[in-house]
């Protein structure tokens, strides 16, 4: 198994730099903001009650050891690294005491399930549609299923999300249009807290999947066209091998693994695409979570959650690639 | 090709099915025994922290403050389910010594907290006692600031002695929005650092304990306490909703459906269009006004705000020539389509404010003059209320009212001419030149304004910006609107702004005292610039009569009414320097969908409450609402 | 061959007609960020032919210069992204061994990396000083790394063919070889990215500015849609100020998108045989 | 078991244009026959070979004469069976052994699994039985059990083509068409798997349709000889008579190219190339490069005219 190995380390390597550069570049970002933080909360915490001025200092110097705002940024940004190894980005400032990795803990699974089954639902049915479209190359329904997938490929996801919730949430309500499962359900595994959840994930997976498939469909209907002319596929219809065998085991088989490259590739942007439809359909995962962090100023939130979506986003990656061999037995050799 | 086909079968039955299913908004619960209120905090991140004295850690308005909390007084913003003032846990109003260094409480008795333990003095001590001894907490810092000591001389009285004199103590413990609330004794001294304590589940004064909530922060539901007698609203009967859910309903077009579809009882603010369209298409759904404008109008002044400190701002002629600029008919069509109480003086035309204020000020408006540097201009033109009124006639018939008291109280009085000769020769007084169309300040760079906007944070107030903008950049002057968003209080108290849309001014609604808002006008907390400006006097004006003023209030008791015409003094004075350009109130469009509940408060038939649903007095507004029958 | 492929054809179409809407803003009676010029609320009729907005502007006038102002936004992104792309895929694919492998390990982490919260940071750190080429800028920087890829890979098998042999050995830099030998092999695929490069970017335009992150002076499609969820226009009926100018940047994408994919059939020649077959 | 061809026509037809890869060829392939094919490259033999296997897919259409196998107990006619006929006797009766034998294997699955796919339908019986008699017919030509369990990419070039030929070979089939199986070969390896072909021949006694360009392989393994020319069949006999007294002058070109051990001259070359299937030229398509061409060359078609046992060209000045 020494390739494998080898494979192994090397994509390693690569999601290390990637977390690396991309946590980075999220420190040095949110650390330039404006945004004084505990300004902030103070002007939150007076705006309403009648708060006599002079009181207003005192606050102010309690907060900034509370949050943690010492010391130079050379500083901060050791202590964060320190922090990063452990998931732990401090207190949230605008849910203060509660920490950010709490927050996130709390929001996570609900992104990663939305986006696992949209993405997945979107690649299995876009390879299929897209293998068959490439093999039987003259049916019309095939043909416009294609016209229409790839219809709905370049539209944004915030058009088409949007344009779902007009459809089913005012025309048709006939699906809930926000949260992520029916008010006053107790979470848990029980089937009516499932059934729920299925339902309030309807729309945004729906929107997620209309846009992904197009760009699967392209992907195999090329790749297709393209091996029905290799040598083992007109020689296994020589053989006298039923067709919808040669479709799956001979055709489509050796296009799964330029697909799943594909699919590590395109992760970064299903994740925008997934932020982006959860704030139109107010689904509580990390999307909503940054979008609020970022209107309320709350940088330590914003960072745990860039920082998440990168180690997250590049894990998912590395954990495709290493699909990659067990698809693809030429990769173990060179 | 049979595969495609079984897969598009497969698809419609499930969504089909999907739909079959759509289960109702709230599982389990009677829906007919629900009242369901938006709470526009919108999603709450840490949900189960219900630690209210903790800063800013969890949601305040989830029904927290309105239905669990309690303390001393409430002044009701409208008139008062008996009266303007309530004693809530106070028997009585506060007793103050001679020389107001001095306040006590006289406490009601047979109040219980919901796990069944009686509250008295001590629970109040603590309270205190804690405040003074935590700097963390949301109501140490006044505390430590006013309060020596305190002490109970006996279960059911609190005396107060303040390092200061001050004739407004009392005003800490007297709910307008929210107050000072009181803690339980007997669970926060279990807790190691009250700051540290999420107090989940709360034990609570109010009718109502917390039955559920969302982990993700959607949605909080309170259950009517079987003791709801033992609790300050019991005396005025049974609150009639058993449940009350307060939910996080998504953007203004989402509240909208929602309360179409009658999944949201209560809207807490939507666009004035939402308001429109509810008002056509949804027989149930009513707001304040029966008719146009709809809006319940806040005792806060939205207005320019500019900052004083500036240089370009520093001249009053240069405020004035800004504020003649502003066409108010155009700034309340684009911002409210009409649906605005306007207000030209400094205090918001609300509650009893405008029988106080401007009724008696509407005279001396008349007269008040100005010096453009070449000729006396009356600036004042008192028909602009009616005019908008008139505007809006033709468009929306019969919902617009014909009688001037009707008119004034909707849509305000007068407002300050729409007249740019006048600006010109303000601006030119003010050594301000025009070259080609642009103009040029004194020393001779380019006249630019940037007015600060909230975004769709608030969303009215970023329209009004947007059009102020407009009329000043077609007058000549480099105007533009940035959107500050999150950063709206923060650049606000940090001064980082020109000119900004937000409000300096609020008042009790219900009663005429304004020492709320004008007492942080003293130069005092006037800060440098650069530095955070404690609240309310965002714009930094400092002026010796208004410390005058202020000074004689303080000395003065609450209700005396030398305070109010120390008020007129202050309004006349602002009226003559324009440090804010006052625009009108801030008019929520709080809807309410009569389908499952009859008894909201209303401008005309039930004025009891304001029903913002986010306001600490809307439990009264509970003890008013009964099911549909 | 183009002429036949209906693919380019119906793209062209489809672009020729954004691209005479946004020339046709030149004629804009009114300055675009202007509000009410006209009536407010107006339905489609003939005197606004695609109705009014409810602050008060002409649709189709609104709809000109967001148009403009969305394309020339796409516009920007794509070249500075491309010279970027270039520069890259043009040196890696070329140049080779330690070099290649170190931009190529770069060029994934921006593939993977989530752009959006990025993005979003950029505007919450720039706030007012955010101006639209500054965004531009930054988009480009963060998407040259998807087609440095695919350009990577052409400028590989063009190293393997001959000439570039021969004119190594008739002592061209690298940096001619690039440009006079490489370049015009490349071009048709730099066309193919530069189209769904305009959709990528215009895609995240819309998105930012829809919830508020960018300067909602203005006019953009995105800014646009903002404005109309701001007066809750879908649900006041005002169904106009959201229909056309949704529809009219999904002709944009689709048509970009056929551009780009009738391109790509172009250059690949299998592509092109499989399509005589049929 | 007989093969027989009658004057069929193969055209390839795309947008107007239409190319006569194969033009009026007729041959037959007794039972236990190796009937070799010989031609150099666009002579039409791989269209041939593809017409006869039923592989032809457009823009290659039969345009018009018979291909018919006559199985021990069936009959097919290629050019009208349907679907489910060939299917019915693809591999059972009829196998093929393909030219870039390289990678006719499915690259990314164990060998076992071509044989499951191709073979279990017609041998069937429980897998472990399947199993054995594959593993039996593999020892038969010298190739290790270990093989199924290998990739395809994991064996070598000579390899995989034994593998391939076990693959064509294991259901016994009356009748094999190879095309140019050893041409991607080295000689060593060529040597070896010529000879196991010929052994599997014998073995299982079926027909063998075998095409190549090089000589040599035609001269020690088949039977009988067909020497094609831009499309056409231009003569055909024992390839014993055929070395010994090739009559068309392309046949006699070809045999005299063979270089010889010891042989000091150079092999004479011919004149011009190939023509252009697309416009072929009049009469007898060799006439612009055939020294011996008269003035009736270029008008008329020569036909195949019988010139000893089993001999035929077609062929105006060297035919008697």
């Amino acid at each position: 198994m020494p390739g494998y190995l080898a494979y192994f380390v090397r994509r390693l390597g690569q999601f290390a730099l990637v977390v690396f550069i991309g946590v980075n570049i999220a420190f040095f970002v949110t650390h330039a903001t404006p945004i004084d933080p505990v300004e902030q909360t103070i002007s939150a915490a007076t705006s309403f009650g009648s708060t006599s001025p002079e009181a207003i200092a005192q606050m102010r110097q309690s907060l900034r050891e509370l949050y943690g705002l010492q010391g130079g940024l050379l500083e901060q940004y050791a202590v964060f690294w320190k922090r990063v190894a452990v998931f732990d980005f401090g207190p949230s400032l605008s849910a203060f005491p509660t920490p950010v990795s709490v927050l996130i803990g709390r929001a996570l699974p609900w992104t990663i399930g939305l986006l696992f089954v949209s993405t997945v639902l979107a690649w299995v049915l876009g390879n299929l549609l897209g293998g068959l479209a490439g093999y039987y190359r003259n049916s019309r329904l095939l043909r416009l299923a294609g016209v229409l997938v790839m219809g709905f490929h370049p539209i944004p996801y915030y058009i088409v999300a949007f344009v779902l919730l007009i459809l089913f949430g005012y025309v048709w309500p006939v699906l809930p249009i926000s949260g992520g499962s029916q008010m006053n359900l107790a979470q848990g595994f029980d089937f009516r807290f499932i059934v729920s959840v299925l339902q309030h994930a309807i729309l945004p997976a729906l929107s997620l999947v209309l846009v992904g498939i197009g760009g699967w469909f392209m992907g195999m209907r090329a790749l297709v066209s393209n091996i029905v002319t290799e040598d083992y596929v007109t020689y296994a219809e020589l053989g006298g091998v039923n067709r919808p065998r040669i479709l799956l085991s001979y055709v489509m088989r050796n296009a799964l693994a330029p697909q799943i490259t594909g699919l590590a590739m395109s992760l970064g942007g299903i994740f925008n695409g997934a932020i982006i439809t959860e704030q139109v359909f107010g689904y509580p995962g990390i999307g909503s979570l940054l979008v609020d962090a970022v209107h309320a100023g709350d940088y330590s939130l914003v960072l745990g959650v860039t920082s998440v979506s990168i180690v997250a986003v590049s894990a998912a990656v590395l954990l495709v690639d290493l699909l990659y061999p067990l698809l693809d037995p030429r990769v173990k050799v060179h | 090709m049979r595969v495609l086909r079984r897969l598009v079968l497969v698809w419609l039955a499930a969504l089909w099915a999907g739909g079959a299913m759509a289960q109702g908004t709230i599982s389990d619960l009677p829906r007919k025994e629900t009242l369901i209120a938006e709470n526009p905090e919108g999603t709450i991140k840490n949900p189960g922290w219900f630690n209210i004295w903790a800063i800013n850690a969890g949601g305040q308005s989830t029904g927290l403050q309105q239905l669990a909390m309690d303390t001393f007084w409430y002044i009701d913003p409208e008139h008062g389910v008996d009266g303007v003032w309530d004693n809530s846990l106070a028997a009585e109003k506060p007793i103050y010594n001679a020389d107001f260094t001095e306040m006590t409480v006289k406490l009601r008795q047979g109040i219980y907290w919901s796990d069944g333990v009686p509250f008295s003095a001590d629970d109040v001590v603590y309270t205190v006692q804690t405040h003074l001894k935590n700097n963390g907490l949301r109501w140490s810092a006044p505390i430590q600031v006013n309060v020596a000591a305190i002490d109970s001389p006996n279960p059911y009285t609190v005396v107060f002695k303040l390092k200061k004199p001050n004739s407004r103590f009392h005003a800490l413990f007297t709910v307008r929005w929210n107050a000072m609330w009181i803690m339980p004794k007997h669970v926060f001294e279990k807790a190691a650092d009250p700051g540290k304590f999420d107090f989940n589940p709360p034990v609570v004064l109010g009718a109502y304990t917390l039955h559920s909530f969302d982990p993700n922060g959607k949605w909080f539901i309170w259950h009517r306490r079987a003791d709801w007698q033992r609790t300050t609203i019991g005396r005025f009967g049974q609150p009639g909703p058993t449940y009350v859910a307060y939910i996080d309903p998504g953007p203004p077009d989402k509240r909208v459906i929602a309360q179409m579809n009658h999944d949201l009882d209560i809207i807490h603010d939507t666009s004035p269009e939402g308001m429109f369209t509810l008002a056509k298409q949804s027989k149930t759904s009513h707001g304040w006004f029966s008719g146009f404008p709809y809006a319940h109008p806040d005792p806060t002044l939205p207005a320019v705000i500019f900052n004083d400190q500036l240089e370009v701002f520093k001249n009053r002629d240069v405020r004035w020539a800004l504020a003649l600029l502003i066409d108010i008919k155009a700034v309340s069509m684009a911002s409210y389509r009409g649906a605005a109480t306007i207000s030209a003086i400094g205090v918001p035309p609300t509650g009893t404010t405008p029988t106080y204020y401007h009724e008696p000020l509407e005279a001396w408006l008349r007269d008040f003059e100005i010096d453009t540097g070449t000729r006396k201009f009356k600036p004042y033109d008192p028909g602009t209320g009616a005019a908008i009124a008139a505007m809006l006639r033709p468009s929306m018939g019969d919902q617009i009212p014909t009688d001037p008291a009707k008119i004034a109280a909707a849509f305000g009085r007068g407002w300050w001419k729409h007249d740019t000769q006048a600006a010109t020769e303000l601006l030119q007084k003010a050594g301000f030149s025009k070259r080609g169309d642009a103009w040029y300040t004194p020393d001779g760079k380019p006249f630019v304004i940037h007015v600060t906007v909230e975004g769709d944070g608030r969303p009215v107030m970023t329209r009004a910006g947007s059009m102020i903008a407009q009329e000043w950049r077609q007058f000549g002057i480099d105007a533009s609107t940035t959107v500050a968003q999150g950063t709206m209080a923060d650049r606000r108290a940090a001064g980082d702004f020109e000119a900004m849309i937000a409000w300096s001014v609020e008042t009790w609604g219900g009663h005429p005292d304004l020492s709320y808002f004008l007492d942080s006008w003293h130069s005092q907390f006037v800060a440098a610039p650069g530095q955070p400006q404690p609240p309310r006097n965002w714009q930094r004006w400092s002026n010796p009569d208004l410390d005058k003023i202020i000074e004689e209030t303080r000395s003065v008791a609450f209700d005396d009414p030398k305070g109010i015409e120390l008020g007129r003094d202050y309004l006349k004075l602002v009226a003559r320097e324009m440090p804010t350009i006052p625009l009108m109130s801030y008019n929520v469009f709080t809807v309410m969908d009569e389908t499952y509940w009859t008894g909201y408060p209303n401008a005309e038939t039930a004025p009891y409450t304001d029903p913002v649903p986010n306001w600490g007095n809307t439990r009264y507004m509970m003890t008013k609402l009964k099911p549909q029958p | 061959m183009l002429r036949r492929n209906r693919e380019f054809v119906i793209g062209v179409t489809l672009l020729t007609i954004v691209l005479a809407i946004a020339a046709s803003s030149i004629f804009a009676p009114y300055p675009s960020n202007d509000t009410f010029v006209v009536p407010p609320d107006v339905p489609p009729s003939w005197a606004y032919p695609l109705g009014t907005t409810s602050r008060g502007q002409d649709v189709y006038w609104q709809l000109s210069a967001a148009i403009r102002n969305t394309l020339l936004f796409g516009f920007t992104v794509a070249l500075i992204s491309r010279c970027l792309s270039l520069a890259i895929g043009l040196t890696a694919g070329y140049l080779g061994g330690f070099i290649d492998r170190v931009l190529m390990s770069i060029n994934d982490t921006f593939i993977v990396i989530p752009l959006f919260p990025i993005l979003v940071l950029f505007y919450f750190v720039m706030r007012d000083h955010m101006s639209w080429f500054l965004l531009a800028l930054v988009m480009a920087c963060l998407g040259w790394s998807y087609d440095a890829r695919l350009i990577r890979s052409v400028a590989l098998s063009l190293r393997a063919r001959e000439f570039t042999d021969t004119a190594r050995f008739s002592g061209m830099t690298t940096t001619q070889i690039l440009l006079r030998e490489h370049l015009p092999y490349v071009l048709p695929i730099v066309f193919s990215t530069t189209m769904n490069n305009i959709n990528w970017s215009i895609g995240l335009e819309v998105t930012l500015s829809v919830l508020g992150f960018t300067n909602i002076d203005t006019p953009t499609i995105g800014v646009m849609i903002y404005w109309a969820n701001q007066h809750t226009a879908m649900v006041a009926g005002i169904w106009w100020w959201i229909a056309f100018p949704v529809g009219l940047v999904a002709i944009t994408f689709i048509g970009l998108f056929l551009l780009a994919v009738s391109m790509n059939e172009y250059i690949d020649p299998r592509s092109r045989l499989s399509r005589l077959r049929t | 078991m007989t093969l027989t061809i009658d004057n069929l026509r193969a055209y390839y037809i795309s947008s107007g244009r239409e190319v006569r890869a194969v033009d009026d060829v007729s041959l037959t392939v007794q039972t236990n026959e190796i009937y070799g094919i010989a031609g150099e490259s666009s002579s039409g033999k791989t269209t041939l070979i593809k017409t006869i296997a039923g592989a032809a897919r457009p823009p290659l259409r039969i345009h018009s004469g018979s291909i018919r196998f006559d199985f021990p107990n069936r009959t097919v006619a290629m050019q009208t069976a349907t679907e489910t006929e060939l299917a019915e006797i693809r591999w059972k009766h009829l196998s093929y052994v393909m030219q870039g034998s390289m990678n006719v294997l499915n690259p990314v699955r164990r060998v076992r699994h071509s044989f499951i796919d191709f073979a279990y339908r017609h041998i069937g019986g429980a897998m472990p039985d399947f199993f054995t008699t594959i593993k039996d017919h593999l020892q038969r030509l010298q190739l290790q059990p270990e093989v199924l369990d290998a990739y395809p990419h994991e064996l070598s070039g000579g390899m995989r083509q034994r593998v391939a030929i076990a693959l064509a070979t294991v259901c016994r089939p009356d009748f094999i068409i190879a095309d140019e199986p050893t041409t991607a070969l080295d000689v060593v390896v060529q040597k070896s798997v010529l000879t196991l072909i010929r052994d599997v021949q014998r073995a299982l006694g079926s027909s063998m349709l075998f095409v190549t360009h090089d000589m040599a392989v035609h001269a020690n393994l088949c039977d009988r000889l067909g020497i094609m020319y831009a499309g056409r069949l231009v003569e055909e006999g024992r390839t014993a008579d055929l070395f010994r007294s090739p009559t068309h002058p392309y046949t006699r070109h070809l045999i005299a190219s063979l270089p010889r051990i010891g042989a000091m001259a150079t092999a004479p070359n011919l004149a011009g190339s190939p023509p252009n299937l697309a416009n072929p030229p009049p009469g007898c398509r060799f006439h612009p490069r055939c020294p011996l061409a008269i003035a009736r060359c270029r008008e008329d078609v020569p036909a195949m005219v019988q010139t000893g046992d089993g001999h035929r060209v077609a062929c105006f000045v060297t035919a008697p």
